[in-house]
């Protein structure tokens, strides 16, 4: 949790210094609901989220080095720096994508589940989405279909308050989002997702029943960012002072853990090793970020196919093709 | 089939069984292919097109699903994400709008934003097409919007052999292609080598009629209506070769220029609309890369521009029936 | 009802010859849904419906020679020949059509209400729905925004057991589909489809509600389709005979409306002249259809487009135009 | 703003803000007109095109919705064929992926299908583009699919007084018409004469800048690059004319062969995919429409036929840079 905290601090330090583009949404004050998640997968399970990501690459154990490379860019990023702060992966760490569509990862998750079905693999896919995205048809069509054919996914519902300016009231009409769950005879429950110990044991529960029963299931996990929705977004259009300032002092989850540890009896000596590791870490990741490549043109059309026929396929096209076009497509006929 | 037939393998097939022929023999040879769509299994496909593969395969391999494009289209990523092979069937063409994002923002795009880390070997099959008074939501061919997108592949088959031909190579191929059939050509017969693999490599176009003074250019069904048209110009003394696409991305352009380097004529034929359609695309090239060897402007021909209607008087001057493209293939040789 | 059965008869008749082509969706053994439910309507209410549509637009009162007109594909139906047995409207009864993508007239009718709402008219919209259109995005998505918004809509899901080949609860993984409207926190309602009267009185409480709360529901009207999806498919392959025999003889809702008629009085001679006049009535339409002209190929690019500007804003298209297609956009120019 | 500018009426503004006015001004002028979107209200729009309008015309005529692209844009359909005048904004053109059927098979279909009972006088306007790093799933540009669409018209402003000017004719249009804005647009700066109504016609192109060698065609931001080409062209001695073609659909195919005739040798460019693209279409026309002016095949430019990387220097190589079109056009002129 220090980590990703520290790691998310950064990364707005260097949004702000233009190494990082694009869109960068930051998950400040939803660690431990990321970290409770991500703690009661088995390394089998496959995990696949929205944009907000960077907190899952790190929980799933993906470097912070990688991970850093990628927001600036670069050829070692997690995504060689195709995909950006939105597209993280690590499919080692069965870390199939953040992706950028709302709801877009919801039906293929259902996919990833049903495959794991098909092979018999007694695993559990987590599928992450914000409170958003419960109002899009996808939502609806991959519960259905994890149901009917009972896959094991977990959909994680990051319940922050907000999609964006929209508060969770004016946009769904059911606002308790996990009873939705009901409307799939699935069950649907939720936890406070500033309390890392009930998000693991709510998510614990849940993903033994999808691994040893293929019960799917909704987790909606109750937090709130402390950021805006973007690092271009203040936050503060759409919800008062009071109100962040009240999650702030009294619902950060990185307090309310340290809180918790020191009452179990961690010395300060442990807690501040714990955070001079993630500052080394996150530093680590800025050096080594910067010193990574950046992807050399020539590289361009590594990727678009992956077929090894694509080249012969493509070899023809290039006759009569746009302008700077036909030049690409004899890349494509190389790269494949 | 008779023993003689067997022999040699070639036997007359219709579009139909060619298809279902191919995943057949692909569901057999890979435990990794499956087929998902509305009514394919039980109900024995809408259009038949399945039929006989639920009972034969059993319901993992050929899987029913409920009305939800998006959502199984999107489990397919999933699962070829996940090394799969699944084999879509959209009902028709038209009902892949509902499906759009899944095929265009995240199937097209899994391999590329992601580094090359995770492919996707997705197969949609789906008829375009119109003909049967199915009316305006029911009788589109914008197969071309697919063919704009960088990451996907589009096939449209105008033969039984290069049916179970493209939907084989489809099948094996590590990245998601889109295999266009159409209503018009289930019934149609042809012969099909069943006693060779048969796959036919994406990105070839055929020339399907040699012909000295013209060239017709077209794929799917379109096809099939030019070589009619071929046999009319014919007639007239007009002597015009067909060329089947076949593929439209990759489009395999060295094939039509060599054909228009020899008739110095071109008429792109489509069984869509004309204006921003597949036929602007082959037009365009072809007026580029035959630029020195064309006697006239490029003719194409689509079908009318409006949504379908329903009246059988109206339908028929919508499509693009042979008098309409007999009629531009005389103005492109300025007869 | 019994003018729709009557009519029904006809069409599979006529679609046998030729008279009526595409694809057309019988509405045998649903009259009572049907009926029921629009019975209940006002004259202002609107009404959205799937392609299963000849009985609504009976039932709305539009005449039988302009229905059977349209699926003859003439000039006088009462889509002018355009829309065909898919789709069939009235905009004078507030039958704003029939359609033909599963779920697509879901939005739009919640459109129709916000647009009701926001001239302060007390209406009520009545949407229709197959059990297999349950399962499609476009379903949760109207509700959730009927359910925010508080639009005056009643999704009436015919619930006739079937989706073409596909039993309800292969696809739906909540059967009893009215149950899925507390996603929304809406109400929703399960009634029996073959009781025209119980249809009436559910129906008529919720577009009361609707017409005087603002209050969306979902109402599930229990039915069967005695025939097949539509007249190419037999019926056969995805249910028993025995199944299909069943309510053919026990559940046919013209036999029990004719019950409950003798039941309360009604003589011989007034159902034999009730069945006279729709007899007549459908022969009439025939008559009609067969009458009007087929619409001409020079009318081909009518409707297109309404605005006026069009055809000036067209008139400069045409150079360089599509083989065939200069002289369809100048007579755009024309039509407009 | 001086006295003098308010006399004369012309101001200097944003293209945003042009669009800001023109809703301002069709708000109210007219009760039917309202406003829907995701984060138009409170937010005051994701890319502030709606600030203020919240704030003045209230939640009723300024809706915020749900993240439900399909339902919303459906239920615009349905308000439109009441009477009422929906704008709709998508947050950017890749997001109408979820809506497409609404778009294309409801929209676009309402009036014909009905035999001309209904009308649907929507407006959809969503920005397209790339260049902010904003990767593939954020940086398309397909509007040439919806041009292919008939029912539909497709208008493209490339200036601050065309975003008005479009925008208010789109909206007073009885027929659904896409308003394609673009993202490298928001800021850009032009005179907009706020004294007059200053609707702008559809289906009108216009020459932006005169020359006599050589046309350059495009729609939207590329005429911003074609402009700054047109000056470094003038630079080696070769003057290019530029044509904004401002409506796709309808295609003032007049205006850009009158250009053509003057010239002889022309370059299309568009910020999509060439390839089955805007440009295609555009190629394919000219090349029927002028066949006998021209002196050159006519070139094309697009993005790079890959989904848009990350990375800088990716993202730089993918774009249609003037560079890219500065080399195509010489190609075009054989120098
Ligand atoms: C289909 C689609 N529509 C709109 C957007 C733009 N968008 C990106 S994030 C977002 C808000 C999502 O909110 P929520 O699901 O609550 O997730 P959070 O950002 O709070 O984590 C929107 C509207 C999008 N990416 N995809
Ligand atoms: C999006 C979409 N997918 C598929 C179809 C093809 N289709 C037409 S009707 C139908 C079955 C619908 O069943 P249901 O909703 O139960 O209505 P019923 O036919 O029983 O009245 C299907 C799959 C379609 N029209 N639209
Ligand atoms: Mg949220
Ligand atoms: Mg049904």
């Amino acid at each position: 949790m220090t980590l990703i905290r520290l790691f998310e601090q950064e990364s707005e330090r260097q949004y702000k210094r233009a190494r990082i583009g694009g869109y960068c949404h930051l998950a400040i004050g939803q660690e431990a609901a990321t970290v409770g998640l991500v703690s009661a997968m088995t390394p089998d399970d496959k995990l696949l989220t929205s944009y907000r990501s960077h907190g899952f690459a790190l929980a799933r154990g993906t470097s912070a080095e990688s991970v850093m490379a990628e927001l600036f860019g670069r050829e070692d990023g997690c995504a060689a720096g195709r995909g950006g702060s939105m597209h993280l992966l690590d499919p080692s760490r069965g870390y199939l994508g953040a992706w950028g569509i709302v709801a877009g990862q919801l039906p293929i998750a259902t996919g990833v589940a049903l495959a794991a079905v098909k092979r018999g693999e007694e695993i559990a896919v987590v599928c992450e989405l914000g409170d958003g995205a419960v109002n899009m048809g996808a939502w609806h069509e991959a519960l259905n279909l994890a149901a009917i054919w009972r896959l094991p996914v977990v959909f994680a519902v990051f319940n922050n308050g907000y999609g964006m300016g929209t508060k969770v009231e004016q946009a769904s009409a059911e606002p308790e989002v996990h009873k939705r769950a009901a409307a799939f005879r699935m069950p649907g429950e939720r936890v406070d997702g500033q309390d890392i110990e009930a998000v693991y044991q709510a998510s614990d529960a849940l993903l033994t029943r999808a691994r040893t029963e293929r019960q799917p299931a909704v987790l909606e996990i109750m937090t709130y960012r402390l950021r805006g929705h973007s690092v271009a977004d203040a936050g503060t259009g759409y919800r008062t002072k009071d109100e962040v300032a009240e999650w702030a002092e009294q619902r950060d989850p990185l307090a309310l853990v340290t809180e918790k540890l020191i009452a179990a009896g961690i010395t300060t000596e442990q807690l501040e090793a714990i955070e001079r590791e993630a500052a080394e870490a996150v530093e680590r990741s800025v050096a080594f970020a910067e010193a990574s490549p950046l992807p050399d043109p020539s590289t361009l059309t590594d990727f678009v196919y992956g077929d090894e026929r694509t080249g012969e396929q493509f070899s023809r096209m290039g006759l009569g093709s746009p302008a700077g076009e036909a030049e690409i497509v004899s890349k494509l006929a190389v790269a494949a | 089939m008779s023993a003689a037939v067997a022999a040699s393998g070639v036997e007359t097939m219709t579009y139909r069984e060619a298809l279902r022929l191919a995943m057949r023999e692909e569901l057999e040879r890979d435990p990794s292919v499956f087929l998902m769509g509305e009514e394919i299994g039980v109900f024995q496909g809408s259009y038949k097109v399945t039929a006989g593969l639920f009972d034969d395969f059993g319901p993992e391999r050929v899987m029913d699903t409920p009305i939800s494009e998006e959502g199984f289209v999107g489990a397919a990523v999933g699962a070829a994400m996940s090394g799969m092979r699944p084999v879509v069937e959209i009902m028709t063409l038209n009902f892949i709008l509902v499906a759009m994002d899944q095929v265009v923002n995240h199937a097209a795009k899994v391999r590329y934003m992601f580094g090359g880390q995770v492919g996707c070997p997705l197969v949609i099959r789906t008829p375009n097409g119109a003909g049967n008074q199915l009316t305006a939501q029911h009788s589109q061919s914008f197969e071309g919007w697919f063919a704009n997108v960088p990451g996907l592949k589009v096939v449209a088959p105008a033969t039984p052999a290069d049916a179970r031909g493209l939907l084989k190579s489809a099948i094996r191929d590590d990245d998601p292609v889109l295999v266009i059939e159409n209503l018009q050509l289930y019934t149609a017969k042809g012969e099909v080598d069943t006693g060779v693999d048969g796959a036919v490599d994406i990105g070839r176009a055929v020339v399907r009629r040699e012909g000295a003074d013209l060239t017709l250019v077209a794929h799917s069904y379109a096809v099939t209506r030019c070589l009619a048209v071929a046999e009319r110009l014919a007639e007239e003394g007009i002597s015009a070769e067909v060329v089947d696409l076949r593929s439209l991305r990759p489009l395999d352009m060295e094939t039509v220029a060599a054909s228009v380097a020899k008739t110095n004529r071109a008429l792109c034929v489509e069984e869509g609309w004309a204006s921003y359609g597949v036929t602007a695309e082959v037009a365009a090239r072809i007026t580029d890369g035959c630029f020195d060897d064309l006697d006239a402007p490029v003719g194409r021909v689509g079908m009318a521009e409006v949504p379908m209607p329903y009246a059988k008087t109206l339908e028929d001057a919508t499509l693009p029936h042979e008098e309409k493209i007999l009629a531009a293939a005389k103005e492109v040789c300025g007869v």
